[in-house]
């Protein structure tokens, strides 16, 4: 398969300013290098604490801010470099569904509005066609036409969710980055979703980059899965292995802590301990090692590489260096 | 009950303390009361008399020999003598502190004779030298050179009957009297003068007690004030006459002594003065007022006949009129504008289309100064009580060299006024002089029609009744407060 | 479909508050008299030859020495007040609606512009904007006439513009500032919206409350701006009267208790504006469809 | 942000410049000032040599460049009108003008936001709407009339206020304040009334518009849900959201306010500095009218800047770097 | 209606909002209970009126054009319906404490988080702004913020989506509430934290005896930690019942088809991708709602009489309730 997006050591850093006058007194490491590749008809899952970066990178990775540094290359163009004009053709191509759905919707726009707003930009579905495709988005994402009419406000979390990601799949485009697309879905709106975007990506070969805490969810739906933890990514594998067979403790604590639906299971979680370290600060050597239960001595000194294992399995841990 | 300080509100704040810089009533009429004169001009009506010199005589067309008067000091307790004659004198011709340029330019040597005489020659005859003197303030020789020249500009020191006391820009003046005056201490010891540039609140300042006199009341509210029982009136037949000039450059229709007689014509003054002017000014069939020289008395107004006036416009080959442009400023007489706004409809009614372009005076002087107008309002009277000067400015053909027509603001033009007026240049015989200046004015009025004359302002005042002030305004407007008495 | 049904519902929410339907009730009728002047007023205010001394400071016509057919009373030239008024109200209305129009539409652009781009267009305009506005109206219109040579409408309409689009311009750049900052502009950015679409589309509407405050105010204080330049001297023609200008003319009057010369005018000016604005707030208030009413 | 108050003043010194060039630029325009410096008679060559004499008769270019140099020095030049220094002339009453603006400013902001406040909270009821009406009187009465109507009113038939004047004033070092007596007090109150009231309205209704958006923001919801008290809600909430138009609209007035109360200052022949501005105008008192026109520069700039600088407290998401 | 034995007792409530297309029928006569100590999950189709009903009874429907139109809400002894404004305001946020769904919008922009926590010890508890921030940024820690006490001086946009969540969560915590209403707390949170604030809520029931009102998503959380469920869809309850009981054995077809769609965790890997399981058709509009059962249009069971009228709720007894034809009428 085609490789269509590849991220090359990615480092996305916010400068923290302090006082009246704006002194940069640090940066918060939000992204901190990270690489990955997303090939066409593939579907990458990004998970992750809470924080580590995973928004940011989705950002970083649409030009939507500014990164600090880091190659982007789509189908070869560097994006991360091209001019605006050009950066303006190619987000056709590529969308992204955003974490906050209500923020994202301009609040004096009508749900019809923000729909035929990217067609109008690109001149897509000219005249009547318009107005049915609309229906069409609606319908496909769970609203009936009838919703078209109303502002953002007047919906409730989940429909707001549905009309970002209609929003996202107006333009027909190659690649969606989804942040927490189905987070505020009911299970049966969800499955409809995730239904549909493996229906889409079966006909026409879209590419997602999936971002979700839902770890079912991303077992279901996505190929590979990225792990991230601080800024990097830690771990990254076919869902099969790191499923199956994680080798980041941090992954092992993540799968361990799913919730179950089914009140009979009680599963033994494996509670991290110590500080959650910060972004602004992150600890020395392998940013993991305060709340590893695995920790070794090495761990608070050097800086754990990117090993390789099987396949495409790569691990960012001493245990496996 | 007498009252020994006033408060008065008068229209136009004074812009320095230096009495040469600055020669317009407003100004001189602080500066008056600060300083003295070598000759002073006495209310109610404006007699010539001496002041620091005590007599004076001219010997000749060019000289001029003032006898000073001894025992003067200055407020700061020097002596005046010649000295500061001749210095004050030749201060005049200083462009970085004097608006008396003119005159400073016309005088040719000052001579100290004595200590208490004081030869002046002039340049070329100047039959109103004298006239003017009442202008012309002695300083302190001594104090004045060794001030700062800033200080100068804000602290007067002169031998008037008032010292300054403290002058807040834009607030007050406020002056004690002088208890030494030559003359002997004022009445009045202690005066308040606020400039108050806005009408209404100037009467409201009068209305509701803050100020004793108030200077300029405005037409409008003159019979409002004169019904209010705590206040009483005074309006005093001014100088100053409105008229409108009107080009002749040939080609324009205006150039046609037909239709500047139909102009003249169609303005029904008696109304302006009625209506517009409340009855507060008498019509004038010329621009000299009758004190001055050149007056003459058989000049008469053309009558008032639109009818007429038509006629004449079709004679002329203007039965449809055609468009002017009436120019005037709109706060510098006495409802200046509403003035002009009249003129304008009932040029209107006989067919005249005109453009009425009314601006502050700032814009309209230099406009008139420049002298590409085609008909404005203007207002004149002449300080020197001699129409000569007056002509030169406002009638002959502009000659920049010789600084004739600075004021001729159509460049209205006719040779045989010009030969007529330069004829007069050096006639000194009072007799003489009066003969060809009335002939002049009657040749320009009646048969040139180089102006269409108005009519002659009156000044309005208003003071509190019960204060007991004894106040009798003068023809030049001056506020000069030793005249001032208590009952 | 979707446009015909949300302009229809704007018409129903406007049919269900009196306050716009007063204002705008009002509104029309005053251009509509300003439209219809000649024909509707019994003089030609305008007209030199129709207006004459001979019916000076005539009071309302209920009042003793009132005459018809001066309903409203004369003012100290004879021109009838009420149709000084109608007349007046043109020029009033010409003058606030070319600045609104020209200082609004320059400043919302150049607000917009220097909010959403900063940089040198930021510091480009807004320092033109210092620079300007230090120059203010009064002194504006003082240099203008001086320039021009002339007094007259454009003299005043292109004094109090000039001066004028700073208001507009800061008031937007502030909002912008803050609106582009909303996660829906980087959405919006993320479709692949140019800056245009972005500008126009997506800032601006969120940006604009605050610009409709200020335009409804402005035309009241624009106005106003034309009545003080008449009250100094350099503003309307004075045989063309605005409705400023008649305040201006009546205010030397009061004092002397022609209060018919000032009242009838205000209250034109203030029903005027009062109309305004109440249409304006509805306007705004409907335009943010999360204010409930 | 010290490079950005930096950077502004630089901008600053630009925008003087360019203020003060325009004045030389239309000064030709503004009628000639050797007219009435040379008195009413005299002849061509006695004006030419005062021209001379102040160095008006040179090229406009090289007035400016001696201008600009002798400024640098601290020199504006002397008044034509009154033959001092133009600065002097003008700081002397500066005090004056700034006590009346800021009074106004003070009025303005606190009753004009206050009100806004109360109006939004209940917009239909019948003492909001008075409120609302009763503003726009205030700017629809031209200054020039609100203050006859005032003097009228209270100064002439009441008699309960000086109709005029500052009254009595305190020097307190080169600053002359009619603050410090209760008769420079009582002058304050109809001049300030009246520029207040003008000032108000705008305030009044900006506040308003804003505080009617911002309420129906969702954290307004969340800060009900806290249980704070109305006015907490509302003062602390909503008004810090809406404060940006507003402090915009405060800082130009303000600036106005100070530069450019000419009627008001007429009106109530207030010894300030409008006042002063007309006259030099009308008298075409040049080096008064550039150093005049440079001071206002100077002071919309600084409060230009310093609303900037406010906006960036008020929202914490507007920076400047 | 009578009081209620219950911690908060909510009474055919009912929560309308006029549109311009017409009445939405929001929350249409929703009634259940909650009790002291006791964890409740509120699951449904998206737009069935779980925040509606949340924000009804926080009082906090924007009125125009929201309306509670009808019920009661009975909470200790008062109706939070009809209780004077001043008195609503002290319960809120020191007794009935929220979490809302959204917490970007939610958190006022201008304010740090900190500052927005310390105003709830400031308020309810009366300290000084010192040891408010103090407590604040204990608050924080306690919600896993990582380096709490320079987050807390940070403003809502500079915070990731899940630090933001836990913002609200430890505003919503601050004061020991006696009533925790979470408005799906945990979506934005990964599964280790998520596990650690669910701890943090159960910890707190534990402590102060507090009543949690969970409307999630998440079924696996509600297995996790809730006691009983209330199923909603289209502005009405459909069923209620115990935790272990609705899993088990879900009566309603709505429930049902909810529990099918659910991926589960390592089905992947052993059965391959099987698609997931659909209600089929669309939530009805809620301005032209069918006469009959809402859920009818898309019921499997739907029988000529679901159209003609609407269920009524039934007792199944053990505090198991739902409203469907299938269970008599
Ligand atoms: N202001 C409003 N005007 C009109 N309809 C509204 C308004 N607010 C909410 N609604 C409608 O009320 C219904 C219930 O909304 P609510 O937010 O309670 O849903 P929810 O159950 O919380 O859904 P989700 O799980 O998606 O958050 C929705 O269909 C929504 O469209
Ligand atoms: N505008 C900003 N300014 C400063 N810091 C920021 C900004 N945006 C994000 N951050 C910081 O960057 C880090 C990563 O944030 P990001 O939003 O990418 O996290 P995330 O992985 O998406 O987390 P979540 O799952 O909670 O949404 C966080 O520490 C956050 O505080
Ligand atoms: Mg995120
Ligand atoms: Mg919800
Ligand atoms: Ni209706």
């Amino acid at each position: 398969m085609k490789t269509l997006l590849q991220v090359d050591e990615l480092k996305v850093h916010f400068p923290i300013k302090k006082g009246l006058l704006g002194r940069t007194v640090g940066y918060v490491y939000a992204v901190d290098g990270v690489s990955f590749t997303l090939r066409e008809g593939e579907t990458l899952g990004l998970v992750g604490e809470s924080g580590c970066g995973k928004t940011t990178t989705g950002l970083g990775v649409l030009r939507l801010i500014p990164t600090t540094s880091g190659r982007i290359l789509y189908n070869g163009e560097d994006i991360a470099r091209v001019k605006a004009q050009r950066m303006r053709e190619l987000r056709r191509e590529m969308q992204i569904i955003f974490q906050d759905p209500y923020s994202s919707l301009n609040p004096r726009m009508t749900v019809n509005q923000i729909l035929g707003d990217p067609m109008d930009t690109f001149g897509l579905y000219p005249g009547r066609q318009r107005s049915e495709r609309i229906a069409f988005l609606l319908e496909k994402v769970g609203l009936s036409p009838e919703h078209g009419r109303r502002y953002p406000h007047e919906f409730s979390g989940g429909q707001r969710q549905r009309i970002g990601i209609a929003r996202a799949l107006a333009l027909d485009p190659k690649i969606v980055i989804g942040d927490e697309p189905v987070s505020a879905l009911d299970v049966s709106i969800q499955a409809q979703i995730i239904n549909l975007l493996l229906d889409l990506q079966r006909e026409f070969g879209l590419s997602y980059l999936l971002i979700a805490h839902d770890l079912a969810v991303v077992e279901y739906i996505c190929d590979r899965v990225a792990v991230m933890y601080l800024g990097k990514i830690v771990e990254m594998g076919t869902y099969e292995q790191i499923y199956n067979h994680p080798k980041h403790p941090y992954t092992e604590a993540l799968l361990s802590a799913v919730p179950i639906p089914d009140p009979k299971v009680t599963r033994r979680r494996i509670l991290l301990q110590g500080d959650v370290p910060s972004p602004i600060h992150p600890p020395a050597g392998c940013h993991f090692h305060p709340r590893c239960p695995k920790r070794m001595d090495i761990c608070d000194k050097e800086r754990p590489p990117l090993t390789s294992l099987t396949g495409d399995h790569q691990v960012r841990c001493f245990l496996h260096a | 009950a007498a009252e020994t300080s006033l408060v008065v509100a008068v229209d136009t704040p004074p812009r320095m303390m230096n009495p040469h810089g600055d020669d317009s009533d407003a100004g001189l009429s602080f500066m008056a009361n600060f300083f003295d004169g070598l000759l002073q001009r006495k209310g109610p009506d404006g007699k010539l008399v001496p002041a620091l010199a005590e007599r004076w005589e001219h010997p000749d067309l060019l000289t001029w020999r003032f006898y000073l008067r001894k025992g003067v000091t200055f407020h700061n307790g020097n002596p005046f003598n010649a000295e500061d004659v001749k210095f004050s004198f030749e201060r005049l011709s200083n462009p970085e502190v004097s608006e008396f340029l003119n005159t400073g330019k016309s005088i040719d040597s000052i001579t100290i004779i004595d200590d208490y005489t004081v030869e002046i020659k002039t340049k070329t005859p100047i039959p109103w030298f004298a006239n003017n003197l009442h202008q012309i303030f002695i300083m302190d020789k001594e104090s004045t050179e060794q001030r700062d020249p800033g200080d100068v500009m804000i602290h007067p020191i002169g031998t008037g009957a008032y010292k300054l006391v403290e002058w807040v820009k834009g607030s007050y003046v406020r002056m004690e009297a002088n208890e030494n005056y030559w003359e002997g201490a004022p009445a009045i010891k202690k005066v308040e003068v606020r400039p108050i540039t806005e009408s209404s609140t100037r009467f409201a300042a009068l209305v509701s007690g803050q100020a004793d006199i108030m200077t300029g009341v405005p037409v409008e509210l003159f019979e409002k004030v004169k019904a209010n029982p705590k206040v009483e009136v005074i309006s005093r037949p001014a100088r100053r006459s409105i008229f409108l000039a009107l080009g002749n450059k040939p080609g324009d229709p205006w150039a046609d002594i037909r239709v500047r007689k139909a102009m003249y014509m169609a303005i029904n003054e008696d109304e302006i003065i009625e209506k517009v002017m409340r009855g507060h000014a008498t019509p004038a069939a010329q621009i000299p007022d009758p004190p001055t020289i050149g007056y003459n008395p058989d000049i008469k107004r053309l009558p008032y006949d639109p009818e007429g006036a038509r006629k004449l416009l079709k004679e002329a080959g203007y039965e449809n009129g055609f468009e002017i442009t009436l120019t005037g400023p709109n706060d510098r007489y006495v409802q200046d504008e509403k003035i002009a706004e009249a003129v304008a409809k009932y040029l209107a009614k006989v067919g005249i289309k005109v453009k009425l372009d009314v601006k502050p005076k700032s814009i309209f002087f230099p406009e008139v100064s420049e002298g590409s107008l085609q008909f404005y309002l203007i207002g004149w009277f002449d300080g020197t009580f001699d129409m000569g000067r007056t002509y030169f400015k406002l009638a002959h053909t502009r000659d920049d060299a010789k600084g004739y027509g600075g004021l001729n603001g159509t460049s209205y033009s006719d040779p045989k006024l010009d030969q007529m007026l330069e004829a007069t240049a050096d006639m000194v015989d009072p007799a003489q002089r009066k003969k060809a200046l009335e002939e002049l004015n009657k040749y320009a009025m009646e048969e040139k029609i180089v102006w269409i004359p108005l009519h002659y302002q009156e000044d309005l005042y208003a003071m509190q009744k019960d204060k007991g002030i004894v106040f009798q305004p003068r023809p030049d407007r001056w506020m000069v407060y030793k005249e001032i008495g208590v009952k | 479909m979707t446009k015909p049904r949300t302009r229809s519902k704007m018409f129903h929410s406007f049919l269900h508050d009196p306050p716009a339907m007063a204002g705008s009730a009002i509104l029309l009728v005053f251009v509509l008299a300003a439209l219809c002047a000649p024909w509707i007023t019994p003089q030609n205010p305008y007209d030199l030859q129709q207006v004459s001394l001979e019916h000076f400071l005539k009071p309302p016509i209920w009042m003793e020495g009132g005459e018809a057919p001066f309903v409203l009373g004369t003012d100290d030239q004879g021109r009838d007040i009420l149709s000084t008024i109608i007349y007046g109200c043109r020029t009033s209305l010409i003058v606030g609606f070319s600045v609104v129009l020209i200082a609004g539409t320059f400043g919302v652009l150049m607000g917009l512009l220097a909010g959403y781009y900063g940089g040198w267009i930021d510091v480009f305009s807004m320092r033109l904007a210092d620079t300007v506005f230090s120059f203010s109206t009064t002194l504006l219109a003082i240099l203008l006439l001086g320039v021009f040579k002339k007094t007259g409408i454009v003299t005043v309409i292109a004094a109090i513009s000039i001066a004028d689009w700073v208001r507009y311009a800061r008031t937007m750049r502030g909002s912008v500032l803050e609106v582009k900052e909303e996660a829906y502009v980087m959405a919006a950015k993320a479709t692949g919206a140019r800056d245009f679409r972005l500008l126009v589309r997506h800032v601006l509407p969120n940006a604009i409350p605050p610009i409709l405050v200020v335009v409804a105010v402005d035309l009241a204080v624009v106005i106003m701006l034309e009545a003080t330049l008449s009250f100094l001297g350099v503003g309307v023609p004075l045989t063309e009267p605005s409705l400023g200008m008649m305040i201006s003319i009546g205010k030397n009057y009061i004092y002397a208790g022609m209060w018919w010369m000032v009242v009838f005018p205000g209250a034109a000016l203030i029903l005027l504006v009062v109309g305004i604005n109440l249409f304006a707030d509805w306007l705004r208030e409907e335009l943010n469809p999360k204010i409930g009413r | 942000m010290t490079t950005y108050i930096l950077r502004r003043l630089i901008q600053g010194v630009v925008v003087l410049l360019a203020v003060s060039m325009i004045c030389f630029i239309i000064f030709r325009y503004l009628g000639d000032p050797v007219l009435t410096m040379a008195g009413k008679y005299a002849t061509q060559q006695e004006i030419e040599e005062v021209r001379r004499a102040f160095g008006l008769d040179q090229p406009t270019h090289v007035q400016y460049g001696r201008f600009i140099w002798n400024a640098l020095h601290g020199n504006f030049g002397k008044s034509y009108v009154s033959r001092v220094p133009a600065l002097g002339l003008i700081l002397e009453r500066f005090p004056a003008t700034f006590e009346l603006a800021f009074t106004a400013m003070l009025i303005a902001l606190t009753l004009g936001v206050g009100l806004g406040v109360l109006v939004s909270l209940n917009p239909s009821s019948w003492p909001s709407r008075l409120v609302m009406a009763g503003s726009l009187g205030g700017i629809s009465i031209p200054t020039f009339l609100t203050g006859v109507l005032l003097i009228m009113i209270f100064g002439v038939y009441m008699g309960i206020l000086p109709p005029f004047g500052r009254g009595e004033t305190v020097q307190i070092g080169f600053w002359r304040t009619g603050l410090l007596t209760a008769d420079g007090l009582k002058h304050l109150v109809l001049p300030a009334t009246t520029l207040a009231m003008y000032q108000l309205a705008v305030l009044l209704r900006l506040t308003r518009a804003g505080m009617r958006e911002v309420l129906a923001e969702e954290y307004i919801k969340t800060a009900w849900a806290k249980g704070l008290p109305p006015g907490k809600v509302i003062v602390k909430h909503a008004l810090r959201n809406v404060l940006i138009p507003v402090v915009t609209m405060a800082g130009l007035q303000f600036g106005e306010l100070i530069a450019f109360s000419i009627v008001t200052e007429t009106i109530f022949q207030w010894p300030g500095m409008g006042n002063l501005l007309l006259q030099s105008i009308y008298e075409t008192d040049q080096p008064v009218i550039v150093t005049y026109i440079m001071l206002a520069a100077f002071l919309i700039i600084t409060i230009n800047m310093v609303v900037d600088i406010l906006y960036a407290v008020l929202n914490p998401k507007i920076r400047y770097d | 209606m009578t009081e209620s034995r219950h911690l908060l007792e909510i009474q055919h409530l009912k929560t309308y909002f006029t549109t311009f297309e017409g009445v939405a029928r929001a929350v249409d006569d929703v009634s259940f209970h909650l009790d002291r100590g006791e964890v409740l999950g509120v699951v449904g189709e998206s737009g069935c009126g779980k925040s509606v009903t949340a924000q009804s009874i926080m009082r906090l429907i924007p009125e125009p054009p929201g309306k509670i139109v009808g019920g009661h809400i009975w909470f200790d002894g008062m109706d939070l319906t009809t209780l004077q404004p001043s008195a609503m305001r002290r319960i809120r946020g020191d007794r009935i404490a929220m979490i809302f769904q959204e917490p970007m919008t939610s958190l006022n922009p201008v304010y740090t988080i900190g500052d927005q926590i310390a105003e709830m010890f400031q308020l309810h508890r009366g300290m000084g702004r010192r040891e408010a921030w103090r407590h604040a940024v204990a608050m924080l820690e306690k919600v896993q913020i990582p380096a709490p006490h320079k987050r807390a001086s940070e403003y809502p946009h500079q915070l990731s989506g899940g630090m933001r969540q836990r913002a609200m969560i430890a505003m919503a915590l601050a004061c020991d509430p006696e009533i925790l209403i979470a408005d799906e707390p945990t979506t934005a949170l990964d599964v280790t934290v998520q596990a650690q604030i669910l701890d943090l809520m159960l910890q707190l029931k534990e402590d102060f005896q507090t009543a949690v009102m969970m409307i999630t998503h998440d079924l696996g959380v509600i297995a996790e930690i809730a006691q009983r469920v209330v199923v909603m869809y289209a502005g009405k309850v459909v069923e209620q019942a115990a935790t272990l009981p609705l899993f088990e054995d879900p009566k309603h077809p709505y429930t049902r088809g909810l529990l099918r769609s659910i991926p589960k965790l390592g089905e992947r890997s052993k059965k391959g991708r099987l698609r997931l399981e659909e209600i089929p058709g669309m939530v009805p509009g809620l301005l032209d709602l069918p006469p009959g059962c809402r859920f009818e249009p898309r019921c499997p069971h739907s029988m000529a009489v679901c159209r003609e009228r609407e269920p009524e709720l039934q007792d199944l007894g053990s505090g198991r309730l739902v409203r469907c034809f299938l269970y008599g009428t």
